[in-house]
């Protein structure tokens, strides 16, 4: 069976005054079906704006798809005409926004946010629709959701506008649920609770899952895979466990070493990555992040790696590197998983 | 400055905005030495000749016609862009700097002080605008300054009422919250941190106002205000023009281009300033 | 909120009566009627006698307690023109003025609501180019002209519609169209940069990923949320109109309280300038209330924190 | 047969004795109420109530009036009646504006219905030309109704409609004890702008328009569609010279002013040549007491150049030269071109515009005219008394003491002995001609545009009546 | 200001804070929210305070009402004994030099029309700490070494930066003054991992360098458990459990803070994928409106019903 997403070469770029932003760059994945895909990056590496371009929701302009492809069930949503895309959007496609604050209309209702959706891909009458919002907002364990779904948006707490947005995204029982950074502004108990019914929803509908985000605990208990950008392109990807455990890139590895554990508690001291996230308005010649990787190799600041099968690696685990890694790390005495 | 002028080659509205906004300005600064007829000086024998390439026959060599009393109409419009743009620009900015200021004050204090300034609003729309000009004249007599006063009153309240609904959202944001946070005095927080971020609708009403402002300048003169003839005013000729309209259209329709242009280019060049001086747009 | 209304009317109030206040001091420095309202040859004698007969001859804070009194009976006075109530005389106006106003206010917001959606929507298009040059010209054409040539050609040379008076509906077309023509400019601008700065927000972009329709984004998403700032210039219209649009109503010769406010000030009618200003002063008030409840009706945000 | 008159201003007040607007409200109740006497658009009196006016002695007019005329709710209109009015007029409480008008009448005497003697308490040459602006209330119609908003007819026609603002519509009085109108329906039409007028009667709207721009008449008449003409009127246009302010106060100069400008070029190219140069004087041939043997100052600056500097007056200062806006026809542009030709003898002219309420108020009120100003004089009785009255020593109008000139006004005014006045008015403008207390002009054109429909009568005044009007000849 | 060795830094005492909001055009619904209703705590000099807690459960409000950028409903704040609750701005003011604050959003906590470097600078203007401009210069040099930026980025935007130099800059700022005290509200939660620890590193820093104390509210218990001494849960605007860090995590008495440490991620795919959190049921565990907190460790507090 065909995969149920396939990106080939994907490749976004904004025009600014400033000059071309490179928000993504030469982008290429496939989501099975049932698949739950967890990324993580860099703030600013393109995760959000890659799902984005996905589906014709960046700003054109200043956006522009400067190339690649969309297979979303066999077809290319890139040059699929806009009036078939709004029938997937919010149907098939399940879209979760990062910002909860500025994502709602400020001046409707959340019930009128949700029947809105309600009514446009399901055969629902209002009333009906409305207490199918009701049970949504349920769902994401709104308190009072009765009473509370004719408020407005400024009414709600930043978690609970996130909720709304998280029973926005998954009212229609979607194939493809793309939530980006949705659950940053909840409390844990909360969102165990979301995860649970994304888990829910996966086994009850197939769902896929594309989850953004930068809390490695979610993408370890929720994501079948797992995909790390940076400077718009992806630097690893694979199973959570083989990425985790055996991570193949620098950055990976980085990322992994921040994390706040009982050793750094001990040691008293976070590890943090040095130097700055690149310019992505200047032209980009090799690796982006050899200027702040101590393994650097020459190669690395000339030609970018490809992103290719690891070797002695589980199935599936890509990286784009010149050096070993593992190598690297023995060589300085380092530790391999950041939270092994 | 070489930053400035490489932003504005790359945006071509913005050019050409520019390119004819000079022209203009230095049309006026130029008026005295280019080679025109006087432009107040007139010859009754040679009223009403229409522009010279509608008609062979036309008496004397006038591009764009003589006006009723045989004044070159060119030359007056050349001559009128001095007390034009220099009445206009001043009006505007002065109405922009007193509407701004009110308009944040309003916004930010909130309460009592914008009650009262929003009923001052009301108060100043509802007098009619001749009442005004008409008390400026008796009380201050008839004057080019008094002109651009009797403007910018007209003018403050558009700003202040734009700016205000800005600032109203804008004082809730954090970095307002941030500079209350260290005590900073309100005058400050106005300063230097509204006043910032106001100035790009601040030069939108700017713009717009630009238009209102020499067209009302024909108004006024119908009281007597202003430009005291037979200097030229865009205004001015519109206003003296105005009974000739359908038997000899040139007297109007040439300073009513020129107005046309000026609030063109004016506008082209705004909305390319406004986004030079966005700093989220540069580099 | 009858607390928040009762305060509202209020100020209401305090706005009339120092707009009142205001112009009897200005109209009382600005000129003096009797020369004007007798026939040339009338003696200073006569001057004089007419002068303490309208109560002018009386100091300024006295004639002001008096006319301060009369208000707050509801009377301004007799117009010293028109020889009865001034108030009478203004409220005669009103029905054409509103009339006028009201035409010309819907018809320039259908059209500078289109126009600045279009605008807005089709960013970068010759349509967008086309719409603001129009604007542009709206407002930069002088209404007088504006008004003349349309009376040329669809008055005297065509025939279609009369060219000026007030009465039956053909006789609203062109001048409530010459208004039209620069309110729309001034909300087709309003709106296309107001509607610009609503397509930058998050929730549009949450719309179009809901797949809703264009036409249900564009009235619940754009349209309501670009609405503010619109919505405080058509009030500021409004009132504009509303208190005569006199270039418009001469033009058109249309039976306007803009004209009869210019009159009354030519011929220092104090009564009638107060009248008129008052009851402009009122609608602005007014209009002002409706705008601010439409503000909290359009956003409920607005008006939470009183 | 309707016939539709454009005004340019507003009917402000229905009541005759309230306003002096002879082009607007007067015209208009021209048409209601009745006159003892009218003058025809020869400028000639007509009887209209009075049959006949007769002086009884140098001080007192007797009228004979038109027996049994009534107004329309049947109320006499009869010697008591007239006396009623010019009572109401003379009397302080009612503050009537046209009070001045009668300020030398002393005695209204009823001899019968329709015998009425007036005396007045000094000759009074112009009594009846002054009551042919004068109109008659129904007296116990008053009582009860309010003269300013509603009217009794009594007069050729009867307001059918009245559209504050807008227009009124009359129609024929069937009452009315005079000859019967040629239209049966008139209507008064307000259109301020020239512009708008003009093409009011271009579209077939409108049968008469006035105050139409001299350049446009042309236009009017070669569209085909209207005819148009222009006629001197009795208004008088001169830059008047505050004689209390230098150099002003130096006859020379003044005379020199003269000379500078060519009246001629500006009546040929501004008024397309149809204004009439005043012949230094502020008298046109209509009125009783013109002086037919002035010429006008000839346009010469070499003069004017040489009476200046023989003048020996102070002319580094810039004159002030005070201009009404939008009151005078073609008044700013007159302003400007006799500032300009003044220029061209070296004096500095320097131009203020105000509008006419703050013009007046400086005229009359604070007295505080620039040394020039553009003024216009048109006395309604077209006598020269009252014209030249307003230059008269001592008269708040003057800005001019002259004894001599003051002392042959005077004898003119003194006695109803035609021939006498004419002797006394031809000594009076020949001094004023010499001493030139303003800059002579020219009359100024009353300009008219007429539909095909139509033949109307131009007239030297401002009046605008619907009787005068007559069906053109299919 | 007597600066006891026993008066902890900042003691808040029954803090509370209810908002109204109108519902409805005429709003004679009102609706009221007990943002916070009666909270207490104290933090001593040096120490870092957690907050956490149900998201809505009043912990951002807190952070402002400390420090008076809201008005409190009820309750008292006391800094170093001295009570800040009434004081008018002006005397507010040498208090707001010893508390300062960084937001959550870094980029929404910058002026976009400001350079860094005087965005930073402001305080010192402001608190009169460097009259003249090199000085000036010169101590905002050394505060952008300080929190890790190369002083060179002073004369740059806002919108140059990333989000993690952008959470610098807003440090750079609150330490300007030299505060004893900072309230952090979620300051690294819309930061990468490895931004995260840069800014958490930069805190425990400044900590140990200056002596600061932390007001510390954020979602992310691991780092909390990482940086703070001890920590507050808040729940439905109340303190339900406050007591040393580890003796929370790993003696947690009251039913929420068990559910909330129970839902705590861990990035290991093996553990995470068998965890199953204790659920809490509010409705059912609600504490009783006059529970108060209770010493039942040393230094540890839980809300019971007495
Ligand atoms: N409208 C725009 N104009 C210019 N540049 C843009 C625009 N939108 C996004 N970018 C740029 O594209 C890049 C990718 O942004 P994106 O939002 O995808 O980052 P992200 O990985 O989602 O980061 P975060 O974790 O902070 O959400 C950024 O460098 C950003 O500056
Ligand atoms: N301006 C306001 N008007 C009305 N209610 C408000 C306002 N601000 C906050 N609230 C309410 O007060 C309660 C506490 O809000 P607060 O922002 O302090 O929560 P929080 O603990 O910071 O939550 P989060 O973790 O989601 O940021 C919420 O229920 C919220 O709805
Ligand atoms: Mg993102
Ligand atoms: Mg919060």
């Amino acid at each position: 069976m065909a995969p149920l997403l396939q990106i080939r070469n994907l490749t976004v770029a904004f025009d600014t005054p400033a000059g071309v932003v490179h928000a993504v760059n030469d982008v290429s994945y496939d989501l099975e079906e049932g698949e739950t895909l967890g990324i993580v990056g860099e703030s600013g590496s393109g995760k959000s704006v890659h799902v984005l371009a996905m589906t014709g929701l960046i700003a054109r302009p200043p956006g522009r798809i400067v190339a690649g492809s969309v297979l979303f069930e066999g077809r290319d949503l890139l040059t699929m005409p806009e009036r078939e895309l709004r029938d997937l959007r919010g149907g098939r496609i399940g879209f979760v926004f990062q910002d909860p604050m500025t994502s709602l209309n400020p001046v409707l209702t959340v019930e009128r946010q949700l029947v809105e959706l309600l009514v446009r891909h399901q055969p629902l009458s209002k009333a009906q629709a409305r207490k199918r919002a009701i049970e949504l907002l349920e769902l994401v364990r709104i308190p009072d959701a009765e009473k509370r779904i004719g408020q407005y948006p400024h009414q709600f707490s930043g978690g609970m506008r996130q909720r709304v947005m998280i029973a926005i995204g998954v009212a229609c029982n979607p194939r493809l649920l793309i939530a980006d950074e949705a659950t940053t502004a909840l409390d844990v108990t909360v969102q165990a609770q979301i995860l649970d019914m994304m888990r829910d929803l996966k086994r009850a509908f197939g769902t896929t899952i594309i989850w953004i985000t930068h809390d490695m605990g979610v993408v370890a208990g929720l994501a079948d895979t797992v995909q790390v950008m940076y400077a718009g392109r992806i630097l690893e990807r694979g199973p959570v466990d083989a990425v985790f455990d055996d991570p193949r890139n620098a950055y990976t590895w980085g990322l992994l070493q921040s994390l706040p554990t009982a050793e750094r508690r001990a040691e008293g001291r976070l590890h943090q990555i040095p130097g700055s996230p690149p310019n992505l308005a200047a032209p980009q010649v090799g690796d982006p992040f050899a200027p702040r990787n101590a393994f650097a190799t020459p190669r690395c600041f000339k030609e970018m790696p490809p992103l290719k099968q690891v070797e002695h690696g589980a199935p599936g685990h890509l990286a784009a590197a010149w050096y070993d890694l593992p190598a690297a790390l023995k060589a300085k005495g380092l530790a391999m998983g950041g939270v092994a | 400055m070489k930053r400035f002028f490489l932003a504005l080659l790359r945006s071509r509205s913005g050019l050409f905005g520019m390119v004819l906004l000079v022209a203009f300005i230095g049309a006026a600064l130029l008026a005295p030495v280019l080679d025109l007829p006087n432009p107040v000086r007139g010859d009754l024998k040679a009223r009403l000749a229409p522009p010279t390439w509608t008609s062979p026959f036309s008496p004397g060599a006038h591009p764009l016609g003589t006006d009723q009393l045989g004044r070159d109409i060119l030359s007056r419009i050349v001559h009128g862009s001095q007390i034009t743009l220099a009445v206009a620009a001043s009006a505007v900015v002065l109405g922009g700097i007193v509407g701004v200021f009110l308009g944040i004050v309003a916004g930010y204090r909130g309460g009592m002080v914008d009650r009262i300034l929003m009923r001052l609003v009301d108060i100043q729309l509802a007098i009619p605008l001749m009442l005004l000009a008409l008390l400026v004249v008796a009380a201050l007599g008839p004057s080019l300054s008094n002109l651009i006063v009797v403007l910018a009153v007209t003018s403050w309240i558009r700003y202040a009422r734009i700016i205000r609904g800005q600032v109203l959202s804008l004082r809730e944001r954090e970095f307002v919250l941030a500079a209350r946070a260290i005590s900073a005095p309100t005058s400050r927080i106005m300063l230097r941190h509204i006043l910032p971020n106001v100035l790009t609708p601040a030069l939108v009403v700017a713009t717009l106002e630009l238009a209102r402002i020499i067209i009302m300048d024909a108004a006024l003169s119908f009281l007597g205000l202003g430009v005291q003839p037979p200097t030229a005013s865009w205004g001015r000729m519109l206003a003296e023009g105005r009974t000739y309209i359908s038997s000899a259209w040139w007297i109007v329709t040439f300073p009513g281009l020129a107005i046309l242009l000026t609030v063109l280019s004016v506008n082209l060049v705004g909305d390319w300033l406004r986004d030079y001086f966005d700093p989220r747009l540069r580099t | 909120m009858t607390r928040y209304m009762a305060a509202k009317f209020g100020e209401a109030l305090i706005a009339i009566w120092g707009v009142v206040t205001i112009v009897f001091f200005v109209t009382r420095l600005v000129g003096d009627p009797v020369a004007l309202l007798l026939p040339v040859g009338a003696s200073p004698e006569q001057m004089q006698a007419l002068t303490a007969a309208l109560g002018l001859d009386k100091p300024l804070w006295q004639q002001y307690l008096t006319f301060f009194w009369q208000v707050l009976g509801g009377d301004f006075g007799q117009s010293f023109q028109f020889n009865r109530p001034a108030m009478e005389v203004v409220l005669e106006r009103m029905p054409a003025t509103i009339q006028l106003a009201l035409v010309a206010i819907v018809l320039g917001t259908v059209i500078g609501g289109l126009a600045g959606s279009i605008a807005a929507t089709r960013r970068g298009s010759v349509i967008e180019f086309v719409v603001m040059t129009l604007a542009l010209l709206g407002q930069a054409t002088p209404v007088f002209w504006l008004g003349i040539m349309l009376i040329l050609l669809f008055a005297v040379d065509l025939g279609w519609l009369p060219t000026g008076g007030y009465g039956s509906p053909s006789h609203l077309v062109l001048p409530a169209f010459t208004l039209a023509v620069f309110v729309s400019a001034s909300i087709a601008r309003l709106l296309r940069s107001s509607m610009l700065d609503v397509l930058k927000e998050d929730y549009v972009r949450t719309a179009r990923a809901k797949g809703l329709l264009p036409g249900t984004i564009f009235v619940w998403h754009l349209a309501r949320n670009a609405l503010i700032p619109v919505v405080t210039m058509i009030g500021i219209l409004t009132g504009e109109l509303l208190g005569g649009s006199v270039v418009t109503e001469t033009v058109f010769a249309w039976p306007g309280v803009g004209r009869l406010i210019v009159q009354a000030i030519e011929t220092k009618d104090f009564p009638v300038i107060q009248a008129g200003v008052a009851m402009i002063a009122a609608i602005y008030v007014g209009i002002n209330l409706l705008v601010d409840l439409l503000y909290m009706v359009i956003d409920p945000r607005i008006g939470g924190r009183g | 047969e309707t016939a539709t008159i454009a005004l340019a201003v507003n009917i402000n007040t229905l009541d005759p004795h309230m306003s002096a607007s002879f082009g607007s409200d007067l015209s208009l109740l021209s048409h209601v109420y009745p006159a003892l006497i009218l003058r025809g658009p020869d400028l000639k009196l007509q009887p209209a109530l009075a049959k006949s006016w007769t002086p009884v002695n140098d001080t007192t007019w007797r009228f004979e009036l038109v027996p049994g005329a009534k107004f329309a709710n049947g109320e006499a209109l009869d010697a008591k009646a007239v006396r009623w009015n010019l009572d109401r007029v003379r009397d302080p409480k009612v503050n009537a504006r046209i009070k001045s008008w009668f300020d030398l009448v002393k005695d209204v005497r009823v001899i019968d219905p329709t015998t009425l003697e007036v005396e007045t308490s000094a000759p009074f040459p112009a009594f009846a030309d002054q009551l042919s602006m004068f109109f008659l209330l129904p007296p116990e119609w008053a009582a009860t109704h309010n003269p300013a908003t509603e009217t009794m007819s009594g007069g050729p026609y009867q307001i059918t409609e009245n559209v504050p603002g807008d227009h009124i519509t009359l129609k024929a009085n069937p009452t009315y004890f005079g000859e019967k109108p040629a239209f049966d329906t008139a209507i008064f039409r307000t259109i301020p702008e020239p512009s708008s007028r003009i093409a009011a009667l271009l579209a077939g709207e409108v049968d008469l328009i006035t105050g139409v721009p001299p350049s446009e008449l042309k236009r009017i008449k070669d569209s085909g569609k209207a005819n148009s003409g222009a006629t001197p009127s009795t208004r008088s246009v001169f830059i008047k010279f505050n004689t209390q302010k230098a150099p002003l106060d130096n006859k020379l100069v003044r005379q020199a002013m003269n000379y500078a400008v060519d009246k001629t070029a500006i009546g040929d190219s501004i008024f397309e040549g149809l204004a009439y140069i005043s012949p230094c004087e502020i008298l046109t041939p209509a009125y009783f007491g013109f002086n037919p043997d002035l010429k006008p100052y000839a346009y010469d600056p070499a003069k004017a150049k040489a009476l200046l500097k023989q003048s020996g007056a102070n002319l580094s200062q810039p004159i002030e030269m005070d201009v009404p806006v939008a009151t005078y026809l073609q008044g700013q542009e007159v302003a400007q071109v006799v500032a300009a030709q003044l220029g061209e003898v070296g004096l500095n002219v320097k131009i203020t515009e105000m509008d006419f309420g703050a013009y007046m108020n400086k005229y009359l009120k604070s007295r505080t005219l620039a040394q020039t100003s553009l003024l216009t004089h048109g006395w309604p009785t077209i006598d020269a008394d009252g014209q030249l009255t307003l230059l008269a020593p001592g008269n708040q109008y003057a800005y001019w003491d002259n004894a001599a000139f003051g002392k042959a006004v005077e004898a003119g005014r003194s006695t109803t002995d035609k021939a006498a006045r004419l002797a006394a008015y031809k000594t009076a403008t020949s001094i004023m001609c010499e001493e030139a207390p303003v800059l002579f002009l020219y009359a100024q054109p009353n300009t008219y545009g007429t539909s095909k429909r139509v033949v109307w009568q131009p007239r030297a005044d401002d009046w605008v009546r619907a009787y005068d009007l007559k069906p053109a000849a299919k | 200001m007597s600066t006891h060795p026993c008066t902890p830094l900042l003691d808040v005492k029954d803090l509370r804070k209810t908002y109204t909001s109108r519902q409805g055009l005429f709003g004679r619904a009102t609706s009221e929210v007990r943002a916070i209703d009666g909270v207490s705590f104290h933090i001593g000099h040096k120490e870092i305070l957690g907050l956490v807690g149900e998201s809505g459960s009043g912990k951002s409000t807190t952070g402002r009402v400390v420090l008076r950028l809201e008005e409190p409903t009820g309750g008292e704040v006391f800094f170093e004994g001295n009570r800040i609750t009434d004081l008018p701005p002006l005397e507010l003011k040498p208090y707001r030099r010893q508390m300062q604050v960084v937001f959550q959003d870094p980029y929404a906590a910058l002026n976009p029309r400001m350079t860094v470097g005087d965005f930073v600078t402001e305080p010192l203007i402001v608190h009169h700490l460097a009259d003249n401009r090199t000085e000036r210069q010169d101590r905002v040099a050394e505060l952008f070494r300080q929190v890790g930026l190369d002083p060179a980025f002073m004369a740059r935007y806002p919108h140059e930066f990333s989000g993690g130099q952008r959470q610098r800059v807003n440090i750079a700022r609150a330490i300007a003054m030299r505060p004893r005290l900072i309230v952090a509200d979620e300051p690294i939660t819309a930061l990468d991992v490895s931004i995260q620890a840069q800014i958490v590193n930069l805190f425990q820093d400044l900590q140990q360098e200056l002596g600061m104390a932390y007001l510390f509210i954020a979602h992310d218990l691991s780092m909390v458990r990482y940086l703070c001494h001890r920590v507050a849960v808040m729940l439905r605007g109340r303190i339900v459990e406050m007591a040393p860090t580890e003796a929370i995590f790993t003696d947690p008495l009251h039913p929420y803070t068990r559910s909330l440490l129970s839902a705590i991620p861990v990035p290991k795919p093996a553990i995470e994928r068998q965890r199953h959190p204790i659920p809490f049921d509010y409705e059912r565990e609600k504490p009783a409106p006059d529970a108060t907190l209770q010493e039942v460790a040393p230094d540890h507090f839980v809300l019971i019903s007495p």
